[in-house]
């Protein structure tokens, strides 16, 4: 049944009027509302109010950010897709390419933790293969309030199976992430999560609905009433009334989801379909509106075709519906039996739902009934742009002018390092990353644990490393540095595995964008990310943008989160992060000025977060990485692991560590009493200046590495040597020697999370 | 007095049950005919120490608020039976 | 050249993998879809790893009673060569192939690292090329891997010698530490560690590859092609 | 007649039984006192067709037997309601 265009829109019969309280209940400003009534000429009906908050909230039309992620270098002879599809695609060797993406849970996992992630982990699968990329390896980003709180080792037991149960039941392996845990977080989790995928070039496939007359149809799992206004919810401070507003849980079901992989894959290999997009916020109102504004059509929905799970749902409901592990697929009306064919094999369900339309119109049937008619080309990019004032509040300026009061008492050396690597967000994360299979699809060749995942891309020679990145601390002292500070560990992360940082995928988690030192930070932070990246050549292929994280008890630090893909020409030449061999030597990359300001030091043993952040100098933290990889493709290096929060002391600790809790660490003998010209040890050990690594390397490369760092003019001294099994971490300064069982360090970094995570802890109603 | 707690724990009305789906469709394939809206939940048994049946379900109810259930997603149902 | 059948439910996920730790022992792998009837005679059955139906109800419950099933039960119980790796070792136990049940970790979690094992029967078609007592490193990843049985079928495995891999550091309170058991006959093995992520040099230890080698030894040695003995190969003599 | 059934599958006694202990443990620490023996399996929920409740408890015993419960490790009850 075909509809004329002509039909008046009418609203169902249980609809309610449009009033302003309910424009408001729908996150529609009066400004917005106006230009809504202008574009339809009309007064919109209850299901059109419901399509337009969901495409006009943040969370979709990025209203507040937009001016500023066009300030993002996107371009680059790798780049085959930026910004603008599901996920980013970069181009590797021998018509190869790699698509990925991050992309935040977090409003939902603080509702419901464990449902949250998963789903978050699901959502992000779609992103990717959606693209015609078979997903590869995850990642995951996670911030929590602090472990000492019952809800906040509740949130954090339930995000990590979460995270885990989904991945590990699609098979696609978890490679790396990052924790940390701040006050801020408390009530306001952030779960972000990244998918790497491959796929060959040519079988890319763009979400770009064409073709007149084709049809829309819906594959995979039916529609419910879950998550409805999920768009809208997440685009909102956490309140009680946004409690009373919870949309219904969304629940995710992996097991379709993997079937749901392999037949969108199946679909888009055997050419039968036009364009496939998956489901995700705002359900089939977003996936087929962008579709349609994508191929410059219009579209029309027969919502009362959409196979449903409960009966008697509204047009509305069945629009706005975030039911996972659905997918849309544009395809030539002949070519549907085929279609259903390749999902029958996987055991799902493909139904026309709808077809493309030649007015450029967004129209919505149910039941014989016009519901719905937009203009479809307002509807995606006719929603008002802010510019919000940007002011950097003075608490936040005279932090970090601050230094810590001359009382605070300075902890010996042999203990600070004790207690830095018992604080949860520097400890090994080990309890986290066990729960995640890093070792399905047989090609991990670092799983978590090291600087990056490195992934073997299978019937090549080469491999792709990936990390995500971000100290929200640095960020919160000094966005702008802090936002070059996130890019460029990542790339140190990535070329101390011996990768080359290809591009960028970022989620940018902030607080409430209206307000002028929350927009200060994002603009900052992105300008920081955006000259490293331009630095690097790292462009940024994609990302996420979520604000309004706070809520009555605060807003989190700013964490714009770095995803970073790096290419490793032959997986030969990976490096490891910790000593593997007695007797070679420790050589520090990079130059040590003992810049504690901002510093896990000052934080976690003073008391004290404050202090600008250290400095970035782009053009170092890219002579250290062309030393790192230049160094690992020569077959120098025989590891490498960069200085991050806890500076060089944590380094030189987690490279003696081994691989798994059953073996032994090795030992250092360290000698900085020359290093850094004397430096006090405080400053030397725990100082965080960037762009420095520790390598070991066998002594007859030496001569070789030193010429190496010269020919790039990075700082390099040799420290010491790497000992025997059994033996000590000692250290030696200019002011005293220090030694350490780095098996007694191992262990204590191991159990600083677990014994905060009682089994009890991770029991569903112990925080609520 | 000593009271047999048995607790179920399911997923609330509405809800996804993709575990309930699949047992459901397990089922049809195994012949089981006329079978219908299932679901997968949790049992917990228990004893506890009460002055009475009443309070014996008290005191389990509050072990579901707190504990055992998780009220964003689960219902649950109590039934207490005294021990010899 | 040998062939091989890898059964895919829906939900598994080491399938891939599976084979191509079989092609590079020089064994023809084809994949077998759960709705098939029928095995096209092949030496060597695999069950491979993953969320057969999402491991929904028990891993392993649902999958046993995919139409595949009765073929595999057919060519086991005639003494064909069954191997189940982790979901597979869990399909096998569910289906009565094995004796026991791989139940919830001790520790409650999922549960992903390196273990070392111990190779206690290297007379099984898919160990014959280790050394009796070898040890190896293989990793586990599972939520499920605890290996459960009476107390009496556990006398009666160590007895027999039906115990085929051995955790040197428990990681999830299996009984008496097994990680992988056989029938009697030893043509039917189960293992919750995944060989398969261990068989390529290039990536990682390559120790793995030799349970894939062990199989082409075994026909090689005849071991499968020995007149099968169906003896204690049903279902009841294990459950009961 | 359609009946709603309600099992509940409990892991056998002797076998060990974490999640149980770990519940058990919970409990404890939450201050709820004279809580013992605590035990974690699952609950099934569904409704059959059937022409009596004592035939409707017969296919349910069935259902466990094939299906729900691993003889094994687990047992189950089940308990039969009609729906009006
Ligand atoms: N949520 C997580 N998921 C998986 N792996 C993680 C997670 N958090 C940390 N890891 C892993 O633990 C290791 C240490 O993490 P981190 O301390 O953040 O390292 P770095 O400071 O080098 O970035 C890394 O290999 C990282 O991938
Ligand atoms: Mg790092």
């Amino acid at each position: 049944m075909t509809l004329t265009p002509s039909l008046t829109v009418q609203p169902g019969p249980p609809e309610p009027a449009i009033t302003d309280a309910l424009v408001r209940e729908h996150n529609l400003t009066e400004d917005e509302y106006r230009r809504i009534r202008s574009i339809l000429g009309r007064t919109p009906t209850y299901t059109e109010l419901g399509i337009f908050s969901a495409l006009w909230s943040e969370h979709c039309s990025y209203k507040h950010s937009k001016p500023i992620l066009r300030t993002f270098p996107t371009t680059g002879r790798q780049v085959i897709q930026g910004p603008g599809e599901n996920a980013g695609v970069l181009r590797l060797p021998n018509g190869w390419a790699v698509a990925f993406k991050i992309e935040s849970h977090n409003h939902p996992s603080a509702v419901e933790p464990y449902q949250g992630a998963a789903t978050g982990v699901g959502g992000i699968l779609r992103d990717v293969f959606t693209m015609g990329a078979r997903p590869i390896a995850l990642l995951n980003s996670l911030r929590l309030g602090p472990l000492t709180e019952p809800r906040n080792r509740y949130l954090f037991g339930g995000i990590v199976r979460g995270v885990g149960d989904y991945g590990n039941c699609v098979g696609v392996p978890t490679l790396g992430g990052e924790v940390a845990f701040a006050p801020g977080y408390s009530g306001n989790p952030l779960v972000n999560a990244m998918c790497v995928g491959i796929l060959r070039e040519e079988d890319l496939i763009r979400a770009r609905a064409e073709g007149i007359g084709n049809v829309l149809l819906a594959v995979g799992a039916r529609t419910g009433r879950d998550g409805i206004h999920g768009a809208s919810f997440a685009s909102e401070e956490l309140s009680e009334q946004s409690e009373a507003r919870r949309p219904q849980v969304q629940v995710g079901d992996p097991f379709t989801g993997k079937l749901l992989l392999e037949a969108s894959l199946a679909l888009i290999q055997s050419g039968e379909i036009v364009a496939i997009q998956d489901m995700g916020a705002a359900g089939l109102t977003s996936s087929s509106a962008e579709m349609a504004a994508r191929g410059g059509v219009g579209v029309q929905l027969n919502t009362d075709k959409v196979p449903v799970r409960e009966e008697g749902m509204s047009p509305y409901e069945i629009l706005l519906s975030e039911s996972q592990e659905r997918m849309l697929v544009v395809a030539e009306p002949e070519r549907i039996p085929a279609i259903e064919a390749i999902c029958a094999r996987w055991e799902l369900s493909a139904t026309a739902v709808g077809h493309v339309t030649d007015d450029g119109d967004f129209r919505v049937c149910h039941d014989g009934q016009l519901v719905a008619s937009i203009p479809g080309r307002d509807l995606v990019d006719e929603c008002p742009i802010y510019y919000p004032a940007a002011e950097e509040s003075t608490q936040a300026r005279s932090r970090r002018e601050a230094s810590p009061p001359p009382s605070a008492t300075m902890p010996g050396t042999q203990s600070a390092l004790e207690q830095l690597l018992d604080v949860p967000s520097l400890a090994s994360k080990r309890w986290v990353y066990e729960q995640y299979d890093s070792t399905v699809q047989a090609g991990t060749v670092i799983g978590p644990g090291g600087d990056a995942g490195v992934v073997h891309v299978p019937d090549t020679p080469f491999g792709l490393a990936m990390t995500v990145d971000c100290n929200s601390r640095y960020v919160a002292l000094d966005p702008y540095e802090g936002g070059k500070a996130a890019v460029a560990e990542a790339a140190r992360n990535i070329a101390c595995t011996g990768a080359t940082p290809l591009g960028i995928t970022d989620c940018l988690n902030f607080g409430n964008p209206e307000k002028p030192d929350v927009f200060f930070q994002f603009r900052e932070a992105c300008r920081g990310i955006a000259d490293a990246c331009r630095t690097f050549d790292t462009p940024v292929t994609g990302g996420n943008v979520s604000f309004y994280n706070e809520n009555p008890g605060g807003a989190i630090d700013p964490t714009p989160v770095v995803g970073m893909v790096g290419l490793l020409h032959s997986i030969e030449h990976h490096t490891p992060s910790r000593f593997i061999t007695p007797g070679h030597r420790v050589l520090v990359l990079g130059s040590t000025d003992g810049h504690l300001g901002g510093s896990a030091y000052w934080a976690h043993l003073l008391g004290f977060v404050g202090g600008p952040p250290p400095p970035v100098d782009l053009e170092a933290e890219r002579k250290l990485q062309q030393v790192l990889i230049t160094g690992a493709e020569k077959g120098l290096l025989a590891s490498a692991h960069d200085c991050a929060e806890g500076g060089l002391a944590v380094t030189l600790a987690e490279a003696c560590f081994p691989a798994t809790p059953e073996d032994r660490s090795l030992g250092a003998a360290v000698d900085l009493s020359d290093y850094a010209r004397g430096l006090d040890p405080t400053p030397l050990l725990f100082g965080e200046d960037q762009a420095r690594a520790v390598v070991s390397v066998a002594p007859q490369h030496v001569p070789a590495f030193g010429r190496l760092a010269a020919e790039h003019g990075v700082p390099l001294v040799d420290v010491g040597e790497v000992t025997v099994a059994g033996s000590l971490l000692s250290i030696l300064t200019s002011k005293e020697r220090t030694a350490w069982d780095p098996s007694h360090l191992s262990s204590i970094a191991d159990r600083s999370i677990p014994r905060r995570m009682t089994p009890r802890a991770t029991q569903p109603g112990e925080g609520q | 007095m000593k009271y047999r707690v048995h607790v179920r724990i399911l997923p609330r009305p509405g809800l996804l049950d993709p575990q309930g789906q699949a047992v459901e469709h397990a089922l049809a394939t195994l012949a089981f005919a006329n079978v219908g809206n299932v679901h997968v939940g949790k049992a917990v048994d228990l004893d506890v120490v009460a002055t009475s049946e009443a309070e014996a379900a008290k005191h389990a109810r509050a072990m579901c608020d707190k504990l055992l259930a998780n009220p964003v997603i689960e219902d649950y149902a109590v039934q207490v039976e005294p021990i010899s | 050249m040998m062939r091989a059948a890898v059964i895919t439910f829906p939900g598994s996920n080491c399938e891939h993998d599976t084979v191509r730790a079989l092609t590079q022992a020089g064994i023809h792998a084809e994949l077998v879809w759960h709705r098939e009837t029928s095995l096209q005679a092949p030496d060597v059955v695999l069950l491979p790893g993953g969320f057969s139906y999402g491991d929904y109800l028990r891993s392993g419950a649902i999958a046993r009673f995919s139409p595949i099933m009765e073929a595999v039960r057919t060519h086991a119980l005639a003494g064909g060569a069954v191997i189940g790796i982790c979901n597979g070792f869990q399909v096998l136990c569910e289906a009565g192939l094995l004796p026991g049940a791989l139940t919830k970790n001790a520790g409650l979690l999922f549960t992903s690292r390196t273990v070392r094992v111990t190779i206690e029967r290297s007379d099984t078609i898919c160990t014959v090329d280790f050394e009796q007592g070898a040890r190896l490193s293989l990793p586990i990843a599972n939520g499920e891997g605890r290996f459960v049985a009476d107390e009496q079928t556990l006398d009666q495995l160590e007895a027999e010698g039906h115990v085929v891999l051995r955790y040197a550091e428990n990681p999830n309170g299996s009984a008496r530490g097994i990680a992988g058991i056989c029938n009697p006959q030893g043509t039917i093995v189960g293992m919750m560690p995944h060989p398969e992520r261990a068989a390529n040099a290039r990536l990682n230890s390559g120790e793995g590859g030799r349970f894939f080698s062990s199989i082409v030894t075994s026909f090689h040695s005849q071991m499968l092609t020995s007149p099968p003995n169906t003896s204690g190969l049903n279902r009841d003599s294990y459950v009961e």
